[in-house]
């Protein structure tokens, strides 16, 4: 039908695209060749260094982000306004560009370019979920940009990347210190352990805490009668708790993510489920203020992994947590705690850029060198001040040697309820409970 | 396990799964009236619940009151709010194509998630320490008390509603309307009252489920999704028109979910939904279906 | 089949995309986003067969999507299947699937909501059991790149790539859609009763659309993965088959050139919102986001493609 | 008419619903060429039979044979296929596409060619009557005069050598009545196909057909010409009470 009419615009039309494509084509390739990004601004002044922060603010996991970025202003403000900036670059002082990593890793990565494309940014934290981490992790990988984590499974660290660094203790770690912990505490009051069933929900997080777990049971001659995982989203955990009723073991390791952790410590109380301790490992649903707030007396004398210390009694660490709960009105957590000590620690790597590299300290290199060569303690950083273990010190792949968790349990402190540091040094005045009483 | 274990295991899943149903038929009451009457596809059922969970949360909290109680204190404005929606929202996609009813609710669902998001941030908001929170054994069994007496209010509010549609003039003029609109309209009975009431009473059976997920539970702002698609699930079993028929479904589905933990829990919905899935295969109108 | 208009048409469409391209070519950033803009309106477009041409609110496009592109993948890393060659394999999986479903379904009657729910759990259903076979993990696709494992090195490359798919999917749509098929899948989607009474096998014509439509969403789908460059449980994603459709439906069902235009202008206000304000606000994108489905659905339900027409026939006067 | 062949005949045909009777040993038969009136009161079944015969739904009792060949329980569009159409009682509206594209629609059921099955639409909307400048409006900006013109028009595009007609008229305007009967008429002339008409207008059938059967609670009581049926005692008493037309 349409071939017996005029063919004339459809050539045309065709001539166009040809055109358009001979054009960009040709546009493209005389652009495109010489083009490594310029991530470091040739000027030999540095004005400031711009820290691109990708966190999740919508989305179920927004409440962390949300808490991240907050500390993260909080950082800046004190670096720019109380220690003058970084003092090896003439006192540029920190900006931050944050992007929300939204529900996807697809957004993740968008993020990480536009950070790369538009801001030019050297450093970039985020994104606290490992697999947007690992999403962003092959950009920054090309684009030579510095990526600092709050995400901790094991995996990340062991993708063979150049410039990806993370203070906080990873995953695994988490797991394996909740049942250290349990297990000191039971030989120091006398108690055996015997048998133990884990539960967590069933990301790669909590699969990846679990395992740790289930392997340093297996290892202390602790059986495991129940592996148990289930979807973070769960409504009903009777099922669950009548499990373990039945298998009744001697402790507890549980790795819940939020709603379902306060939703475990309430069914698990109404079930009358009481074994000898039931601890927690990167399990805010038990510790946190909010969940306290939700569960009540529910999650009493339970425990948490904690990748940050806030009760820890150093000066800066004080500080930070008093600063934090006046503008914000509430306790830092983890996330707050991550991104105290990560920025903390980009800020004396960029110090140290500056007095090993004065020419070019920006330089991704440059940059990776500053990073690895920090051994930082408590005497002489800010950063190990505020961070569980008090030292810092990077391996080749970008992982802390002396990462470590804390333990927080949940006590009654003055007839309210409080999450307290009991484990590895308790804060002053406080003790582990051991076992839950009434067993 | 011996067989006496394992029996005792699955009794228990069946006493859990029962009570999960009859929660679960509460939270499905309020969308099976609305579809069934005005012919809606409401994709933002679960987010209506979510909302209504964070106000009777909010009253429990300001007036220190249990759920149960701040429940009641809700159930007027949300009244009101149904009205509000059915007039602004409802009204002008009724008889629309369904894809169009989707697309709004979808949006509405989007809305409530997150102005949910920005007024109540993403920690779950729980109330710390409900009248309803211990449990108690029966034989070998648990009882958790909270889930108890949500499966008994949640019984006696649909008893009351199937009185209400049998005996009250309104209620029958629902069910000709759900019957058959048609003749409904020939019979003189005012079907824009009809729907107008109908999407406030459903939405006062929405705030009695998030009333009774409050006594047991957190909410966050997406707690909806959870139980959006399970509503659909109870009334595709259960078919249009039958209250028992929906209670049995929801049932149904209570303990496939509580059962399927067993399997595993993070497979207990597929389970759920697999049971939906062949149901609308071999028996498309659902099991109860009344036309 | 391909009129004169249509081919201009589709020309001008490929000029304007080309040009942008390159002129993006510069940008990572804006690149890659493009490329995901062009993908997700390929699937829109996909889904237009059978929910916006036929009427069937099929909400499992992302689990054909991502049983395709698992399929494709596994192909890959498994037994060295090129996804040049591999797609089609893919393709075909989604699509043995969706004609199981299809089969019993279509002749049941199942539709509308129903149709729409039983899709639904679908993808719930398959991210269950494949959360449970693969566990949590994410799978990396192996390092090697060029065009016959349809993964080149630069956004810019992947761009033309999908830019080809969707020109394909294109003219699928247009061929249908001036052709026997389509005349009898738009009227199957008016009334199905009435169809067969003038002689149309309603359950084996809307086997024919679901297959086409999952077939390409399923081929299409290993180029999802290639922008994550890794797979996992998690693609079989209720909230994209979700938009998908929204999206279908907001470009006016049936319309090739509205669903491509709301697939391109909502993805890329959604990007432009979360990355604007996502970090200001939280959650500011996805309410207005819901505003806007509210008040096209309210206000304009023949979608985009309406006011498309309400424009011609105002230029036309 | 007389000693033509038998194109449609339904051999005791019965169908419940429930416990409701729809259908109660319906035997009839048409002859190739005529047209035929299917009268009863309200619920007297009907729609029922022309579900039955078209095989919206499967009969419980009874065989139902088309040009000599037993069509009983085959699918809708296969008895399309063979040569059966039909118009609906309560217009099936399609509100999304074009007049001329639902007629094609229909048109292609006998070529897969898009414009031979557009030629062929055009003639049938010309032979019913659908002006012009209609056929390119969407079935939502239609009348319901428009609408059933269609609607017949589509029927007629499958080239059928029997149609059946279901309360063709109901919800017109008498004079548009009128002009539907004359349609029908000019149709029947020109295309020398079968036609069966329901209707419970008795006066719209009457003008139409050459021979009636009349149909109550299920049952068929009554058959001959339009006067003898107006005279039929049985008849008069099945619809007495009920609205006389």
């Amino acid at each position: 039908m349409a071939s017996k009419r005029s063919r004339v615009p459809l050539i045309i039309a065709i001539i166009v695209v040809i055109a358009v494509v001979a054009a960009g084509l040709g546009y493209y390739y005389y652009t495109s060749k010489p083009s490594p990004a310029p991530t470091t601004p040739t000027t030999p002044k540095i004005e400031k260094v711009v820290i691109g922060i990708v966190q999740p603010l919508t989305g179920n996991y927004a409440i962390f982000g949300q808490e991240a970025v907050n500390a993260a202003k909080l950082v800046v403000d004190i670096i720019n306004n109380e220690l003058g900036g970084v003092r090896s670059l003439g006192g540029a002082k920190l900006d931050i560009v944050v992007e929300d990593a939204g529900t996807s890793p697809e957004s993740a990565r968008l993020a990480t370019e536009k950070l790369i494309s538009e801001y030019h940014v050297p450093i970039i934290y985020g994104a606290y979920i490992s697999r947007f981490t690992l999403a962003m992790g092959t950009v920054t990988e090309q684009n030579k940009v510095i990526l600092v984590t709050d995400a901790l499974v094991d995996d990340l660290s062991q993708q063979g990347w150049m410039y990806f660094f993370r203070v906080a203790p990873k995953a695994s770690s988490h797991g394996v210190s909740a049942v250290d912990f349990v297990l000191d505490e039971a030989k120091a009051h006398n108690v055996t352990i015997r048998t133990a069933v884990i539960i967590n929900e069933d990301s790669i997080f909590g699969t990846t805490v679990s395992n740790g777990a289930h392997l340093e049971l297996i290892k202390n001659g602790v059986e495991v009668l129940a592996h148990i995982s289930y979807p973070y989203d769960i409504t009903d955990m009777s099922p669950i708790v009548d499990q373990i009723k039945r298998l009744n073991p001697d402790i507890i390791i549980a790795i819940p993510y939020f709603s379902d952790g306060v939703l475990f410590a309430k069914t698990a109380k109404a079930a009358g489920l009481n074994p000898v301790f039931i601890a927690g490992a990167g399990a805010c649903g038990f510790t946190d203020p909010d969940s306290i707030k939700a569960a009540g007396d529910a999650v009493l004398y339970y425990t948490n992994t904690y990748s940050y210390n806030p009760a820890k009694p150093t000066d800066w660490n004080q500080k930070l947590v008093n600063e934090f709960e006046t503008r914000y009105g509430k306790m830092p957590t983890e996330a707050a705690g991550e991104m105290f000590y990560s920025i903390f620690t980009i800020y004396e790597a960029l110090e140290k850029a500056g007095q090993m590299f004065p020419n070019d300290p920006l330089n991704p290199d440059n940059l990776r060198q500053a990073f690895l060569s920090l051994d930082l303690n408590e005497s002489n950083s800010i950063a190990a001040q505020l961070y569980p273990t008090g030292r810092i010190k990077f391996a080749p792949n970008g992982d802390n040697l002396y990462a470590g968790t804390a333990v927080l349990q949940v006590q009654l402190i003055n007839g309210t309820l409080t999450s307290v540091v009991v484990w590895p040094q308790p804060q002053a005045g406080v003790q582990a409970i051991f076992p839950r009483p009434g067993t | 396990m011996t067989p006496l274990d394992l029996l005792v295991a699955a009794g228990q899943q069946v006493i859990d799964g029962v009570f999960l149903g009859l929660f679960y038929a509460i939270v499905a009451s309020g969308l099976a009236l609305i579809f069934g009457v005005m012919d809606i596809i409401n994709f933002a059922h679960g987010d209506l619940i979510m909302i209504s969970a964070y106000f009777t949360w909010l009253l429990s909290m300001t007036l220190n009151l249990d759920p149960l109680f701040s429940m009641l204190l809700t159930l007027p404005i949300l009244f009101l709010i149904g009205l509000g929606i059915q007039k602004g929202l409802i009204n002008p996609v009724l008889g629309k194509e369904p894809l169009i009813q989707i697309a709004v609710t979808v949006g509405l669902g989007f809305v409530l998630q997150n102005i949910a998001l920005g007024y109540f941030k993403a920690e779950p908001k729980g109330y710390p320490a409900p009248l309803f929170s211990g449990g108690f054994s029966l034989g070998p069994f648990v009882i958790y008390e909270s889930k108890l007496v949500s499966a008994v209010v949640s019984l006696v509010v649909l008893i009351l509603l199937s009185r209400f549609l049998a005996k009250t003039k309104l209620g029958l003029a629902m069910r000709a309307v759900t019957d058959d609109r048609a003749s409904a309209m020939l019979m003189g009975i005012n079907v824009g009252r009809v729907y107008l009431l109908t999407f406030a009473i459903g939405m006062v059976l929405i705030g009695v489920a998030a009333g009774l997920w409050m006594e047991m539970g957190q909410v966050t702002p997406y707690l909806g999704t959870s139980f959006s698609l399970v509503s659909w699930v109870a009334v595709a079993l259960a078919g249009l028109g039958s209250i028992q028929g929906l209670i049995i479904s929801a049932i149904i589905i209570g303990v496939a979910q509580s059962l399927g933990s067993l399997i595993s829990p993070s497979i207990q919905m597929a389970v759920v939904y697999l049971i939906f899935f062949f149901i609308l295969w071999f028996k498309p109108r659902g099991l109860f279906a009344r036309r | 089949m391909f009129n004169r208009e249509i081919l201009i048409a589709l020309a001008i469409f490929e000029a304007l995309v080309l040009g942008l391209g390159f002129a993006l070519s510069g940008n990572n950033y804006l690149m890659l986003l493009a490329a995901q803009v062009l993908l997700f309106a390929v699937f829109v477009a996909a889904w237009n067969i059978i929910g916006g041409l036929t009427g069937q609110l099929d909400l499992a496009s992302s689990a054909y999507m991502a049983l395709g592109g698992i399929t494709t993948s596994l192909l890959w890393m498994k037994l060295n299947v090129p996804p040049l060659l591999g797609v089609f394999a893919g393709g075909a999986v989604a699509m043995g699937l969706a004609v199981l479903i299809g089969l019993p379904t279509f002749r049941f009657g199942v539709k509308e909501v129903w149709y729409a729910l039983m899709t639904a759990s679908l993808v719930v259903i398959l991210n269950n059991l494949f959360r449970y076979t693969m566990g949590p993990w994410d799978f990396y696709l192996p390092s090697k790149w060029g065009l016959i494992y349809l993964r080149p090195r630069t956004y810019f490359e992947l761009f033309l790539i999908i830019d080809v798919v969707l020109v394909i999917v294109i003219l699928v749509n247009v061929y249908i859609s001036n052709s026997k098929i389509g005349y009898y899948l738009r009227s199957i989607r008016e009334d199905e009763l009435a169809s067969e009474s003038i002689g149309i096998d309603t359950r084996s014509y809307k086997l024919r659309a679901l297959a086409i439509y999952s077939f390409i969403t399923g081929a299409a789908g290993f180029l999802q993965i290639v922008i994550y460059s890794s797979f996992s449980y998690r693609l079989f994603d209720t909230s994209q088959a979700i938009s998908i459709a929204i999206m279908g439906i907001i470009g006016g069902l049936g319309s090739i050139s509205g669903s491509i235009a709301s697939a391109v202008i909502f993805r890329t206000l959604g990007e432009y919102l979360r990355s604007s304000l996502g970090g200001v606000f939280p959650g500011l994108d996805l309410l207005l986001y819901g505003i806007m489905l509210i008040i096209v659905g309210v206000l304009k339900p023949e979608g985009l493609a309406g006011l498309f027409n309400q424009i011609r026939r105002w230029l036309g006067k | 008419m007389s000693g033509a062949r038998v194109i449609l005949r339904v051999d005791g045909v019965s169908k419940r619903f429930g416990g409701v009777v729809a259908l109660d040993n319906v035997s009839l038969e048409a002859e190739e060429g005529g047209i035929y009136g299917l009268i009863g009161p309200n619920g007297s079944g009907k729609t029922t039979l022309f579900n039955c015969i078209t095989g919206v739904y499967k009969p419980d009792k009874g065989r139902v044979f088309f040009d000599g060949r037993d069509i009983t329980g085959l699918q809708p569009h296969v008895i399309a296929r063979l040569g059966v159409a039909r118009t609906w009682q309560k217009v099936r509206p399609f509100r999304n596409i074009k007049v001329i594209d639902a007629v094609i629609a229909g048109g292609l059921l006998k070529t897969s060619s898009i414009s031979e099955a557009r030629k062929i639409a055009e003639e049938t909307l010309e032979l019913v009557g659908v002006a012009r400048e209609e056929w390119g409006k969407l079935g939502s900006e239609i009348s319901l005069m428009e609408h059933k013109l269609v609607d017949l028009a589509r029927a007629i595009a499958t080239k059928p050598r029997l149609l059946l007609l279901d309360e063709i008229a109901a919800g017109l305007r008498p004079h548009e009545q009128e002009k539907l009967a004359e349609v029908i008429r000019r149709v029947w002339r020109e295309r020398g196909l079968t036609i069966i008409v329901v209707e419970h207008v008795m006066k719209f059938v009457m003008s139409l057909s050459r021979k009636i059967f009349v149909l109550h609670e299920g049952r068929l009581i009554a058959e001959g010409t339009p006067e003898e049926i107006a005279s039929n005692p049985k008849v008069i008493e099945a619809y007495l009470g009920i609205k006389p037309a």
